[in-house]
C-alpha cells in the first residue's frame, strides 16, 4: 500500500455529519482549539480526524493543564533508567535488574460501573509496565469513598473491590497494599488508582519510540470492539447528574485474555523481533499509533479495515477512539511477522500486519482502499494545547492551639472510637478479596508492616512498596499536604528497613480552570518536588486525573503518592507486629503533639481545623536514615511509623497486629498535655520494640536524634499508665468489625 | 522423583509448585502444555492453582476437556499419583476423577487468607509425612472452593475415610468458625477410592519457607518424595 | 408464583465467557458453533397471587440487584 | 440457526449464589421471595440448518461441556 499522503484529501464516510460548531463541542474541543486544529490542518477535518484531535488534546491525554507543573519534579537520580514519558519508570535495582512501575486513575468509569471501571484500570496499569518488557510482581491500590452513610457508598467499595480482585487474581500477580479512605467530599466522585510493579532485565527494557522505515506494525491481543468510545474524552468532563446516560461507553475487562498477552509479549519479548511497543490505553489506537510514530519522528500508514473487529459494521471513526481493552501495537523488524504471529496464535490471540512506518511524518488511515484521515504528526504534538491556568494558593491555616482542644473524657472509649473510625478500621475485608500470596514471595503482607515487602524472585532482594496520601491535610494546605505524601510514603518503606528508592504519582484534582482548585495543584506539586528533592526520591512516573468534581463540588485533593524501594537482605525486613513480650518500646522522632487536621479532631471533636503537621525534610531524612541503620543492624524487632491517629494508634496497631500487649507512660518532665502527645501528627516518627533499647538510644543520641524508650511489651492488654488500659481483644474487634459489619448491613 | 506440572491457558500457580517441588527434590519438574497429548514418563502429575481459561462457565469445565487431561486420566487409571490443587482440585474433579464438586463460596467472595487444617489420616501418600488429627496452617486462594456432594457420595467418602484435610480453628475444632468457604462438612481435601489422586482448595506450596507463609505445606511434598523414590 | 429471569448482556457489550465458550467448543469437534453469549438464568419463588403485580415488583429486583443495567438487560416471565 | 440452552442445578444440589441473592432480596425490601435459584442461560449461533440435527449437537455440547450433568440438568430450544 502506498498512498501518496498530502495530495490525497480524506474522503468522508457514508452518513458523515457536517461539523458544526456543536459536533465540535460534543467532542470537547474549545473553539480556539478547533481554531488550532484548522490551521494544522489547512482544511476542514472529517470525522475521523475531529474524533483524533478530541481524544488527544483531551486532558487526559494531553495533560494541557498540568504540564507546566509536572516539569517542575524531580526525575532524575543515579539509579533512574526512565523517567516520566514513557508507559512507566524505570529503576536500576542492582543485579543486572530494574523495577518497572506507575500508578494510575479510573475514577470515573468505576463511579459509572464499579467492576469493570476497577477491573479495566487494573489491566491498564499492568499492560503499561509489562509494555516495557518487565513482568509484574505485585499490584497496589488507593481507594477512595465517599461517606459510609451515602446511600451509593456501599455498592462502590463492594464493586471496585471485586473488580481488582477479579482482575488481579485472575491475573496470578498479588495485590500486595493501598490505602481506602472515606470522606464526604468522593460522594459523587469515588478515586480508584492502581499501582503496578514489574521486574526487567535492564538491558531488556522495551520502548515506544518506533523506528525503521518501512517496517510493519502489528496490531495483537483482543478484537477491537465499541467499548468506551469517547471514554477518553468523558474521563476528562467534569460529571453531572445525567453522567448514567454515558452508561454504554462503558469498557468490559478480560483478565483471561490480558493473561495470555501478557505471556505472549514476554515470549516475543525474548526474541530479537519488537523494535517498539506500546499498549492501547485511553483514547486506544489513537493515542498508542501517535505515540509511537511522535517519538520515533516518523509516519504511519495504518488500513483500519485490517484491525481486527468484534461487531459487523463498525467504521474508521470507531475503530480509532474504541477503548477495547486487552490490545497492544508493535513495530516488528521487518520479516519478523511469522515468528511473531506463531507467538500470538499460540495464545489463542489476534493477530494483524495493519500498517507500515513511513518518511512523512503524517498519519494516514485507509478504509478499504480510501484514505480516511491524513494528519500531520508533529503538530498535532507540539501545537497541543497547553494551559497556565490561573491559579490560587491556598493559605496556611492558623495553627490549632493543642490547649483548645479537650482531652477525652474517656481515654478508653476514645481509642476504641478511632481505631473502629472508617478511616482507621481494618481494611482487611479489602485486602482478604485480594491475592496477596500468589507467587510465593511475600514477606510482609497487608497489615503486617507499614509497606508491602516482596522477594525478587530467584535472589534474596526484596522490593518495598507503598501508597500514600493525607489529603485532609492537603485540602488543608496542599504544600504540606504534597510534601508529607511523600514523607510518608519514604517513611513506611524506610520502616520496613528498605531503601527508598522513587515514586510514582497520581494526581486526582477537581476542575483546573478554577484557580483556587489550579491553586491546590500547585501547591502540592511544589511540596513534592520538594519533599522528593530532599529526600533523594526521583519521580518516574505518573497520571493526572482532572475534573474530579460533582455538580461544581470537587474532591479533596489528593495527589496520591506510590513508592518502591529495595532491601538487599530480605531476611532482615521487618514488620510492625508486636510479637514477643519482654521488650522495650522506643518512640524515635519529636513529638510537639500537633493536633491541627489530626483525625482525633475530626472523630472524637468532630472539627476539621487548624494547619497540618509541618514535615521538616531534614529531621525526616535524620530518623529515616537511623531507623534504616538500626534495622539492617538487627536491633529492631518490630517496626512502625506514626502517621494517621498519632501515637496512641501506632502502638494500638502493633500490639493487635502481633498479639501482644503493652505498658507505656508519657516520659516524666515531657511538658507536652496527654492528649496532644498521644492524638498528635508529628511527621518524622517511629516506634521500635527492641531488645536492646539502650543501644538504640545512644545511638540515636550521636546521631542527633531524639529518641526515648516509652515502655515496653507484655500481656494482653494495652496499658498507658493512668490512661488507658484496654483488651487487646476487645481493640481487634473493634478495629477489625467496623467493615465487614458496614458491608454486610443494608441500608 | 519426577514430577510434571500441567499448564493451561489461565494457570498461574503453576511456578509457586513448580517452586515448592523443586525445594524438596532439587530438581525443576516437567511443565506440560494442555495441547500435549503425551508427555515424558513421570512419578507424579500436578495440576496446579490458577484460572485456566479464565474460570469462565465453571472453574476447571474447559481444562478437562484438554487432550493433555485425557493423558492424565490414562495414566491416573494406571495408577500414576495425581495432585490437584486449587483450579486443579476443580479440573481433576470435572474431569471425574475425583467425585463432588466445588462450588462458590457460600459468601460469594474471593477469600485469601490462611486456613487452619486438620489433617485427617496419614495412610497416603500425600499425607504420610503428617499425623492424623494434626493441625496445619496454610493459605487458601479462591473464589470456588465450596465443596459439594450428595449424600450417598458423602457416607461413601467418610466410610472409605476418602476425606483428606478438613478447615478447622486454631485448636483443631471443626467447626463453621474455621471454614473459609462454606465447604460441606468442612472438606478441604478428598481422595479417589485407591488414593493415588488428591485434590486440595489450599496452597501447600505457599507454605514451603518460614520468611513466606510457614513450613506447613511442605511436608507435603516431602510426603510424596519419600513415597515415591 | 414463580419468576423466570433472564438476564443477558447488552448488545455489544464484550462477552469475555461467552467467547471463551465458543472457542472450547470450536476446539472439542463443534466447528459449527458461531457467537456464544452467557447470561444468567434466575428462578424465584414469588408470595404473590396477583400476576401483574408479582411482574412488576420482581422488574424492580432486577433493577435494584438482579441486573446490572449498566451492561445487562433483563426480562420477567410468571409462571403458576 | 440460534439455540437457546438452559442450564440448572438438580433438585437437592446447594445453591449458594441463589441463596445469597434470596436473602438479599428479602434485605432490600422484598419479603415476598422465597426460594431462589440461579442457572445460566447460553445463546449459541450453530451454522446447521436441520432442526433435529442442531438439536442433538448442541445436547452433546451440554453432555460434554456446557452442563456438569453431575450436580446440573440442562434444556435446549432452537429458534430460526
Ligand atoms: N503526575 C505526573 N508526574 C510525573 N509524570 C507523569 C505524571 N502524570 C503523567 N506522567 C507521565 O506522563 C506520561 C503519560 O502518562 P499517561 O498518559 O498516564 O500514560 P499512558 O499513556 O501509559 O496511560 C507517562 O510517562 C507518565 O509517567
Ligand atoms: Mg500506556
Amino acid at each position: 500500500m502506498t498512498i501518496a499522503a498530502e495530495k490525497n484529501p480524506p474522503v468522508k464516510l457514508p452518513n458523515e455529519p457536517t461539523i458544526t460548531p456543536q459536533v465540535v463541542a460534543e467532542h470537547g474541543l474549545a473553539p480556539d482549539e478547533y481554531e488550532r486544529l484548522l490551521k494544522i490542518m489547512g482544511r476542514t477535518p472529517t470525522m475521523v480526524e475531529l474524533g483524533i484531535f478530541s481524544a488527544m488534546w483531551s486532558e487526559h491525554c494531553s495533560y494541557k493543564s498540568s504540564k507546566v507543573w509536572l516539569k517542575k519534579l524531580p526525575t532524575k537520580a543515579p539509579w533512574v533508567i526512565q523517567g516520566p514519558g514513557e508507559n512507566a519508570g524505570v529503576i536500576d535495582i542492582g543485579d543486572g535488574q530494574a523495577a518497572v512501575f506507575k500508578m494510575e486513575s479510573h475514577n470515573h468509569p468505576s463511579y459509572i460501573e464499579p467492576y469493570q471501571g476497577a477491573a479495566t484500570g487494573v489491566g491498564g496499569i499492568m499492560r503499561d509496565v509489562f509494555t516495557m518488557g518487565a513482568r509484574p510482581v505485585a499490584n497496589l491500590n488507593a481507594l477512595r469513598f465517599g461517606d459510609p452513610s451515602h446511600p451509593k457508598t456501599r455498592h462502590l467499595v463492594s464493586g471496585v473491590v471485586a473488580g481488582i480482585g477479579g482482575y488481579g487474581n485472575c491475573m496470578g500477580i498479588p495485590t500486595v497494599g493501598g490505602e481506602t479512605n472515606f470522606h464526604a467530599a468522593y460522594n459523587g466522585n469515588i478515586l480508584v488508582n492502581a499501582m503496578t510493579v514489574g521486574i526487567a532485565p535492564t538491558d531488556k527494557i522495551f520502548y515506544a519510540a518506533a523506528a525503521g522505515l518501512g517496517n510493519p506494525m502489528v496490531y495483537v491481543g483482543s478484537k477491537t470492539g465499541r467499548d468506551g468510545i469517547h471514554g477518553a474524552t468523558m474521563s476528562s468532563t467534569e460529571f453531572n447528574e445525567d453522567s448514567e446516560s454515558k452508561r454504554p461507553t462503558v469498557q468490559v475487562g478480560d483478565p483471561f485474555v490480558e493473561k495470555l498477552l501478557l505471556e505472549a509479549c514476554l515470549e516475543l519479548m525474548a526474541t530479537d523481533a519488537i523494535i517498539a511497543i506500546q499498549d492501547m490505553g485511553a483514547a486506544g489506537l489513537t493515542s498508542s499509533s501517535f505515540e509511537m510514530a511522535a517519538k520515533g519522528g516518523l509516519g504511519l500508514e495504518m488500513a483500519l479495515d485490517k484491525v481486527p473487529m468484534r461487531e459487523e459494521g463498525m467504521n474508521p471513526y470507531e475503530l480509532m477512539l474504541s477503548e477495547s481493552q486487552e490490545r497492544m501495537l508493535i513495530v516488528l523488524k521487518p520479516g519478523r511477522e511469522e515468528l511473531a504471529r506463531k507467538i500470538f496464535e499460540k495464545w489463542e490471540l489476534d493477530f494483524a500486519v495493519v500498517g507500515h512506518l513511513t518518511d512523512t511524518e503524517r498519519m494516514v488511515l485507509s478504509w478499504h482502499g480510501d484514505i480516511v484521515a491524513n494528519i500531520p504528526i508533529p503538530p498535532l504534538v507540539t501545537e497541543a494545547p497547553m494551559y497556565e491556568r490561573p491559579w490560587k494558593l491556598t493559605e496556611l491555616p492558623a495553627t490549632l492551639d493543642a490547649a483548645k482542644v479537650p482531652a477525652p473524657k474517656d481515654w478508653n472509649a476514645s481509642l476504641i472510637a478511632l481505631m473502629s473510625c472508617p478511616d482507621l478500621a481494618s481494611k482487611a475485608w479489602i485486602w482478604h478479596q485480594y491475592d496477596h500470596l500468589i507467587l510465593g514471595n511475600t514477606a510482609v503482607r497487608p497489615q503486617d508492616g507499614d509497606a508491602a515487602v516482596v522477594r525478587i524472585a530467584g535472589g534474596h532482594k526484596g522490593l518495598a512498596m507503598t501508597s500514600d496520601c493525607t489529603p485532609r491535610y492537603v485540602q488543608a494546605h496542599p504544600e504540606t499536604g504534597g510534601r508529607q505524601a511523600v514523607a510518608e510514603a519514604w517513611r513506611n518503606i524506610t520502616a520496613t528497613g528498605a531503601r527508598p528508592l522513587a515514586v510514582t504519582d497520581n494526581m486526582n484534582f477537581g476542575n483546573p480552570q478554577k484557580p483556587e482548585i489550579m491553586g491546590q495543584f500547585a501547591g502540592a506539586v511544589m511540596g513534592i518536588a520538594e519533599a522528593c528533592k530532599a529526600l533523594d526520591f526521583p519521580v518516574v512516573s505518573g497520571n493526572v486525573s482532572l475534573y474530579n468534581e460533582t455538580e461544581g463540588r470537587p474532591i479533596l485533593p489528593t495527589p496520591t503518592i506510590g513508592a518502591v524501594g529495595v532491601i538487599a537482605d530480605i531476611g532482615k525486613t521487618v514488620g510492625s507486629r508486636l510479637t514477643k513480650a519482654g521488650l522495650r518500646i522506643v518512640l524515635v522522632g519529636e513529638t510537639k503533639g500537633w493536633l491541627g487536621q489530626s483525625l482525633y479532631l475530626r472523630e472524637a471533636c468532630k472539627r476539621e481545623e487548624g494547619a497540618p503537621p509541618p514535615v521538616d525534610l531534614a529531621a525526616e531524612r535524620r530518623n529515616g536514615d537511623f531507623v534504616r541503620a538500626q534495622i539492617d543492624a538487627r536491633r529492631v524487632a518490630a517496626c512502625h511509623d506514626l502517621s494517621d491517629g498519632g501515637l496512641l494508634v501506632g502502638l494500638a496497631e502493633m500490639c493487635i497486629a502481633g498479639g501482644t500487649g503493652m505498658e507505656v507512660a508519657q516520659p516524666a518532665g515531657n511538658g507536652v498535655p496527654s492528649h496532644a502527645f498521644f492524638y498528635g501528627e508529628d511527621q518524622g516518627r517511629y516506634l521500635i520494640a527492641t531488645g536492646v533499647a539502650d543501644e538504640i538510644v545512644a545511638e540515636a543520641r550521636k546521631a542527633g536524634v531524639p529518641a526515648v524508650v516509652i515502655g515496653h511489651s507484655g500481656g494482653t492488654s494495652l496499658v498507658v499508665k493512668d490512661l488507658v488500659s484496654l483488651k487487646l481483644d476487645d481493640i481487634k474487634a473493634a478495629h477489625e468489625g467496623w467493615l465487614p459489619a458496614y458491608m454486610n448491613a443494608t441500608e | 522423583m519426577k514430577a510434571a506440572v500441567l499448564v493451561f491457558p489461565g494457570s498461574n500457580r503453576e511456578g509457586d509448585v513448580a517452586q515448592a517441588i523443586e525445594l524438596v527434590t532439587g530438581q525443576r519438574p516437567q511443565m506440560v502444555w494442555h495441547g500435549d497429548g503425551d508427555f515424558d514418563k513421570t512419578d507424579l502429575i500436578v495440576v496446579p492453582g490458577g484460572f485456566s481459561y479464565g474460570d469462565y462457565l465453571r472453574c476447571g469445565a474447559m481444562a478437562a476437556q484438554s487432550p493433555v487431561m485425557a493423558e492424565v486420566k490414562r495414566r491416573a487409571a494406571k495408577g500414576v499419583p495425581v495432585l490437584g490443587i486449587c483450579n486443579g482440585f476443580q479440573i481433576v474433579t470435572e474431569a471425574g476423577l475425583l467425585p463432588g464438586t466445588l462450588m462458590r463460596n457460600s459468601h460469594l467472595k474471593f477469600v485469601c487468607a490462611d486456613v487452619h487444617l486438620k489433617v485427617e489420616t496419614s495412610q497416603s501418600l500425600f499425607t504420610n509425612r503428617y499425623q492424623a488429627g494434626q493441625v496445619i496452617k496454610v493459605p487458601v486462594a479462591h473464589a470456588e472452593g465450596n465443596y459439594f456432594a450428595d449424600a450417598d457420595t458423602l457416607k461413601k467418602l467418610e466410610d472409605r475415610g476418602q476425606i483428606a484435610f478438613r478447615y478447622c480453628a486454631p485448636d483443631g475444632t471443626v467447626d463453621g468458625t474455621g471454614n473459609p468457604n462454606g465447604s460441606i462438612k468442612n472438606i478441604a481435601g478428598v481422595f479417589n477410592e485407591t488414593k493415588t489422586v488428591m485434590g486440595l482448595m489450599p496452597h501447600p506450596e505457599n507454605a514451603t519457607e518460614p520468611l513466606f507463609g510457614g513450613t506447613d505445606g511442605k511436608a507435603l511434598f516431602e510426603g510424596i518424595v519419600e513415597a515415591l523414590t | 408464583m414463580k419468576a423466570r429471569v433472564h438476564v443477558t448482556l447488552k448488545n455489544g457489550v464484550l462477552d469475555p465467557q461467552g467467547k471463551a465458550i465458543g472457542h472450547s467448543l470450536n476446539r472439542l469437534g463443534f466447528p459449527e458453533v458461531g457467537d456464544v453469549r452467557q447470561g444468567k438464568f434466575i428462578e424465584l419463588e414469588v408470595n404473590e397471587t396477583d400476576k401483574a403485580k408479582a411482574k412488576a415488583r420482581v422488574e424492580e429486583m432486577c433493577r435494584k440487584l438482579l441486573a446490572n443495567t449498566v451492561i445487562e438487560n433483563f426480562s420477567v416471565e410468571l409462571v403458576g
